[in-house]
């Protein structure tokens, strides 16, 4: 969708957003209970990030493309990409798309225009400038986003991005998924100035939007997605949320912070999401309900499929190093298979 | 004499070197509050403040760079990279900064710098959570690069490396961060920088290794009743070279393992040095049980690292070579 | 045919590439109006426009961070690093994408992008303006290293490396940029990646090198007529194992030769190759004949690299071995 | 100096900054041509900078420390280093504290404070951070200067520096001697914006100041030091000036830019000093006359004094690499000698 939702649609599409948002804490919850339990290894929750990643989403064209992190689930999930890949990821399977070689977290979702995660944060932004250059030289229209976290702007890579896109006047955007936390460090220790200023410093346009509110966030997108498509140049959007989780399931943040935010209180997206289409009267308790069993069943059910499904088999961890294998990698291989 | 694993040796040796000396200043991303993701330094802010126990911004080249900054003006500075994978983003104050100072002022300047950071695979960490990096900072000249697979050898490591006047690289292995608890001393001691340790001796081969698999190479030794002089390197620059080529000269079979990947890991120069000096001595090629070159992969994980099958295939082809 | 010097070959090379191919983009410091500090690009941003051919900011990790970004979309991007001393800042870029981003996608994603670089001393550039840091991407699966020692393999190796479909890092030894002209074909050709030269061939002793010491041992063998194999690598990563071995077990006797520090240098795994494949075929030790392990000097930079009486010196002990 | 000159004494400073200027004027074109003789190997005049690096030096006390960059032979005149020292490095000779290992223009001079210049760019600012944080847990009331030029702010290490002496509030000044050139990328290329105004993505004070004018730059560099010693914390300065000369001795203007400043005319920044200083009294063309003269002399003699001392030994090339050499560099030592 490239024009903001008019009045027929807008229920559709709202609902759409609001089922995603449902589907991906639904997810989370049963991954970061899983992980629990032992049947996978690691993961990284989106929990509280529902709203400013769905907004994003909804803002982009299935051209568009998303150099994505570690966190985005909930951005996966409403651009379509299927329960069954995300969860091939998290066990690294066979029927991986990266074949099982990423810790968990770690997307590709080629088809869907999901760029392949890395793990050093804020180091697909300069890919994303790069994309987007790319991009126009060959005189398509699309835009190219890179998301990353709050605690990431401090990197070398977020400055050499932004500055470039700038210098470029490029059509990308720069989403902050600002949830106020850098695994213990909060954002008041990570920078002393609110995230969408630093965009001045690049002559850049910076926004600052509730990301706990999927509407405005789309609606801040939208104006990032027309500029960008009207060779306006690059935006950083600041979203603000709250990482309502851990940071992963290795982390225990009882250690170094005592302020929470409870599923379902007011500061909870999907909360804030409910109220807003109850009142637009897109929604009731009992819509709510059945999006809510819907995804549990749909989430519990694929899970216990796709765990299944084997491990790659060995000799898999050989390929795609290079197009072809060179001797050394032949010679390995026989050594240890 | 306390009973300890990895982790907990290397916190209590920084409690103590941080409360004997004053000038001592660490930093680095979560180390503070959340005590480092392996929990390393935990309680160390709580005891020393946040000004000794930095938590710093995301950036790990300004931890690095700050540290070389803090150890110019006589702080020393002992900073933690969370994960050695992503080291690169500070490469180049490695590199350029950190090795280099001493030299390029003429001696005028000297970084006592001790900079941490876990290594290795073995906790289904995949491409970005384990990797093993040791041969790019051993190919650096102006480092120290040291590296412990025990508890006591961690603390003595540590101690030397802190009162190195030298820029120290120290990896920890994470996976044997806490897969064995052994006595340590309360007091100080020292393992001194260089010198490899012999943990098995023996005549008929020997196998040359450092870290991670350590543990490994000892546990196949013993299993299969390999009568191995086994080489703890410790010190990965300097190498103990004397140890290395006596051992190759006593025995004339020798076998490298390490978990990194072969080409241009330690194994390569570990075998240019034994062939430069005791080729007339071997009676059988010196082989390499290593990491594939290829990047870490997460399921696949324990195919990647060298175990008690491989290193018994190159040991039976050393042993029955002729 | 025409006479060319390696930069002549290079700026030609590259202007043919992008004249046949649009999706070819350039990118660097200085490389548009200026053409380059050492002129390798000069004429092409005139001829091809600024947004082929594309000046950048002074940031090295963005200029390969975009670079992987186009090559993703199907660009062909050729970045320059000004001079191979200052890659690292981009260090994490090349060992964390571009080395890992077709593994990671399941092969999904591919990166056939040509990374320049002039390396290597010779030029009075001290410590920061010398480096020869190959051996870092080496031992970097995922990489492809290459190095051209004339005009001819330059062209050559060049057309390869954008042909190929795997990230090369293409490195020009600097020294040799306007050393000697020699004939270049007019028309395409290729050096096949992965393939040594042999410039000379011998039965006495085997010698390999690389880069800008190719000059300086073939000089060494014609003056003091060794009956040398001398080998060429030409591709660092993956080295020619076949030309290696063969070479070393026909004569029995090896020296290797690089500009790069000793230790983990390149030479470091041709030895331990020889040492895992041929041992029983020498008849001396495996010698090495490198810069020393400390930065780069200035002032006495031709103590730092390796020349004739070096060479005959490491020749004569492994001719004299017994 | 470390308070704002009072009248009693201006004269004397001023004119002391006057003659510094005028010396490093003087040395550079002696190098410059020296250069093009074979009697050194390289250089990067300060040629159009001496305006702002004597400012900056005037508003700093001995202790201060200093982590310059490659062209800042004003500032080092100004703070007290003999021209021997200087000639010394750029010669590479035996009595060159860094014994002949840099390039030229890779200066140190440790009891003056000034740290050791390395090639790349900016990567001095991290360490003015760390050094600025360590002086002041050692309770030092001292401030910590880098410089640099306009391109190194698009560096990665500019962007980590400048957010952690913000975040830390440390004593540091950053000054950017903005010559309007990185080689052949003109500023407006490098980036958007103004170069102070990239303070304030840092929550950091920013200065725009002429560089062209000594005066100018003593003032605004005073402020950021009393700012620092104050424990207010760090300040960016962009120092606008322009590069009369070129790059570097390898490197030839004519090829990207038409633009010059010519010596002498109203652009440089000693023409704008002499009548600064003449309308205040300090000058008159006698005077100017005068210290041009002596500076010549001074120049042209030291240099055929220190062009006799010859180059270091070749074992000293061994020394250094570690407090004591490892048995490798014994080895190579043993070979190579
Ligand atoms: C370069 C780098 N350094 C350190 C890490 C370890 N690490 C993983 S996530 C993280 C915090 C990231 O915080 P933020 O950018 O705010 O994203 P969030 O996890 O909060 O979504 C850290 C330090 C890393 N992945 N990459
Ligand atoms: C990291 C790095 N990349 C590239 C270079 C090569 N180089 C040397 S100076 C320079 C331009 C620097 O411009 P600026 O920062 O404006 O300083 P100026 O030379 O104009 O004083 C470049 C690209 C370098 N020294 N370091
Ligand atoms: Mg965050
Ligand atoms: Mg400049």
């Amino acid at each position: 969708m490239t024009e903001m939702v008019n009045e027929q649609n807008e229920k559709d599409v709202f609902v759409r957003a609001y089922t995603a948002m449902v589907l991906s804490r639904t997810f989370d919850k049963k991954i970061v209970m899983a992980q629990r339990q032992g049947r996978i290894g690691f993961y990284t929750p989106s929990i509280g990030q529902e709203a400013t990643q769905v907004g994003l989403s909804m803002a982009l064209d299935h051209d568009d493309v998303i150099f994505q992190y570690y966190r985005d689930v909930a951005l996966m999930i409403h651009r379509g990409v299927p329960i069954e890949v995300i969860l091939d990821q998290i066990m690294g399977n066979a029927e991986d798309e990266s074949k099982g070689r990423q810790m968990p977290s770690h997307y590709t979702a080629k088809k869907y225009n999901f760029m392949s995660v890395q793990s050093p944060v804020a180091t697909n932004l300069p890919l994303a400038v790069g994309a987007a250059y790319a991009l126009r030289y060959q005189k398509k229209n699309t835009v190219v986003v890179a998301t990353f976290g709050d605690g990431s702007t401090s990197t070398p890579d977020f400055h050499a991005a932004m500055n470039l896109a700038a210098v470029f006047n490029l059509p990308v955007i720069f989403l902050c998924e600002n949830n106020g936390w850098a695994i213990s460090l909060p954002t008041e220790k990570q920078t002393k100035v609110e995230i969408s200023e630093k965009a001045a410093a690049y002559g850049m346009k910076g926004i600052k939007v509730d990301g706990n509110n999927f509407i405005e966030t789309y609606k801040a997108t939208m104006e990032a997605v027309e500029r960008a498509r009207s060779g306006k140049g690059p935006t950083l959007i600041d979203a603000i949320s709250f990482r309502m989780g851990a940071h992963s399931t290795s982390d225990d943040p009882s250690k170094y912070r005592s302020q929470t935010v409870e599923e379902g209180s007011e500061k909870d997206p999907i909360t804030v999401a409910e109220e807003q289409l109850k009142s637009l009267g897109y929604l009731n308790d009992s819509l709510i309900a059945k999006i809510k069993e819907e995804s549990t069943k749909m989430v519990n059910d694929k899970f216990d499929i796709q765990e299944k499904i084997p491990a790659p088999v060995p000799s898999t961890m050989f390929d795609d190093v290079y197009a072809e294998k060179n001797w050394i990698i032949k010679e390995e291989e026989d050594d240890i298979l | 004499m306390s009973t300890m694993n990895m982790v907990q040796a290397l916190n209590s040796t920084l409690d103590h070197i941080m409360s004997g000396d004053n000038s001592v200043i660490l930093l680095g991303e979560d180390i503070g509050k959340d005590g480092g993701v392996f929990r390393v330094t935990e309680g160390l802010q709580a005891k020393y403040g946040e000004e000794r126990v930095i938590d710093t911004p995301l950036v790990e080249l300004g931890i690095v760079g700050m540290s070389v900054g803090m150890s110019l003006m006589g702080v020393k500075a002992i900073p933690e990279i969370q994960f050695q994978d992503f080291i690169y983003t500070a490469f180049d104050q490695i590199i350029n900064q950190m090795a280099k100072m001493r030299y390029r002022s003429g001696g005028g300047f000297t970084l006592p710098m001790v900079l941490r950071t876990p290594y290795g695979g073995g906790i289904k960490g995949g491409l970005y959570h384990s990797q093993s990096g040791e041969a790019y900072f051993a190919h650096t000249a102006g480092l120290v690069v040291v590296t412990p697979s025990n508890p006591y050898d961690a603390k003595g490591l540590l101690i030397s490396s802190v009162e190195s006047p030298d820029p120290v690289i120290f990896l920890e292995p994470k996976r044997l961060y806490r897969a064995a608890k052994i006595e340590v001393p309360d007091e100080d001691y020292r393992v001194k920088i260089g010198e490899a340790a012999r943990p098995m001796e023996g005549d008929d081969l020997t196998i040359i290794t450092y870290g991670a698999m350590v543990p490994t190479v000892l546990n196949t030794v013993k299993k299969n009743n390999l009568n191995a002089d086994v080489l703890d390197l410790r010190t990965l620059l300097p190498m103990d070279v004397n140890a290395i080529i006596s051992s190759a000269k006593k025995t004339g079979r020798v076998v490298i393992v390490h978990e990194a990947p072969r080409t241009l890991g330690m194994g390569a120069e570990i075998s240019a040095l034994i062939s430069e000096r005791a080729i007339e001595y071997l009676y059988a090629p010196i082989l390499r049980v290593t990491g594939p070159d290829i990047p870490f992969p997460y399921r696949l994980e324990d195919y990647y690292m060298p175990g008690e099958a491989r290193i018994m295939k190159a040991v039976k082809r050393v042993m029955e070579f002729r």
